[in-house]
């Protein structure tokens, strides 16, 4: 699974993308968060607030309690601040 | 409905010309009552505010544009739709956004220009990083509540559904 | 509120370009983050109409117009707002009428940008005649309740005050 | 006092413009509409709804209750159709 942030999520994590493989019990958004959170302290300080970051699966915007289980391409961001 | 037109969809570092765009839309046709046009422009925070930094995830913004240029078609009967946001530095007074929706009468282009622009701010792909005037580093801009207020209405009973 | 511009208010036969006028409103400014455009076109009404021939009231045109735009920018926070209107024969697909505000913010934008346009439909001193494309002579465009409901929502309770 | 026509009222009435001195019992607006039908059959013609009639004294739009006394210019026109 490909991972890729935005923003500040990008700039805390220090990279704009990597591949992961969340092992199985890693079902939905919620549970990749909190799994990444674990990865190192950038992880930890980008996904502090878990219920603000932004989800797209395969570039769709999604809930947190969405499975990730045919996600090709998962995206991590802060709320939208274009137009 | 489904739109008897395909929105212009441009995500592009590039300036453009409001003008140019909006004659694209309507020249040559005489179909059309109402462009309604919405210019987003770089403010520059009373000073403060050198430019602005536009990051966006490519594809997504695409593909989110286009999904919601379609629920705009949907719902109210338009004649032609351009959108055009810009990503990369933007410096102060310089365009961001261009949305134009043309249709028979003035109620549909002004509402879907304005459902285009909530559903924008809250939904396309882009963050905003200031370049501040003084030389120090700015922040990422933060997402006003009151854009989440301006989409949720569009859902709301009673909301304008052309 | 005052406004602290002059609205740039034109009352003419000759077309505009509606790209050099948002130019010019937005022009050389780093402090308006939105500009809000109406462009209303000759509609050739399934091509029916040749041509529209717009009769005014020379004089009480460009004062009418003038206190709705005043009374636009006592209501909105606007930084510059520009109407044209034009009279004399214009065929299909040509211009008619252009409104532009500008604002720091969109919704005040697009309000104002609404109320102009609703109010110059019921209150600016203009009539439409019809030019047929079969060359029989046109009616009077009639009046559209409409338009009069459109107008009257900005004095309904709980309409948008800026 | 000088009216002027616009539109329909204009074409039905004949003339653009023109002086008339009412007589004093026409006060209001609506007297004076009423005063004019009488003036011919394009008079008649055009002001046979009175109520559909807008007014202006001196280029401000105003009701037909409104008093003519210090009026300059009086314009009679149908419902506007521009923008």
């Amino acid at each position: 699974m490909r991972l890729k942030y935005f923003a500040w999520v990008r700039e805390r994590i220090g990279t704009a993308e990597e591949e992961v493989a969340p092992p199985a019990e890693v079902v939905s958004v919620r549970d990749l968060l909190d799994w990444l959170k674990q990865r190192g302290d950038g992880y930890a300080e980008a996904l502090r607030h878990p219920e603000a970051i932004r989800v797209a699966i395969d570039q769709e915007h999604v809930h947190h309690s969405e499975p990730i289980a045919n996600a090709v391409e998962v995206a991590l961001f802060p709320p939208m601040t274009g137009g | 409905m489904v739109a008897a037109f395909a929105p212009r969809i441009r995500i592009q570092r590039e300036d453009f010309d409001a003008g140019a765009e909006v004659a694209r839309l309507s020249g040559g046709r005489t179909d059309i009552g109402a462009v309604v046009t919405f210019h987003g422009l770089c403010r520059d925070e009373a000073g403060t505010l050198s430019a602005l930094e536009l990051e966006h995830y490519p594809g997504m913004a695409e593909a989110e544009i286009g999904r919601i240029a379609a629920q705009a078609a949907a719902r109210w009967p338009l004649d032609g739709l351009t959108i055009i946001h810009r990503y990369g530095l933007i410096p102060a007074g310089g365009n961001i956004v261009l949305v134009a929706a043309a249709a028979s009468h003035r109620q549909a282009a002004f509402e879907a220009a304005s459902f285009l622009m909530d559903f924008l701010k809250t939904r396309a792909p882009f963050w905003k990083r200031e370049h501040l005037r003084d030389g120090t580093p700015g922040s990422w801009v933060e997402a006003a509540a009151a854009d989440d207020a301006a989409e949720a209405r569009w859902s709301a009973p009673g909301a304008p559904r052309g």
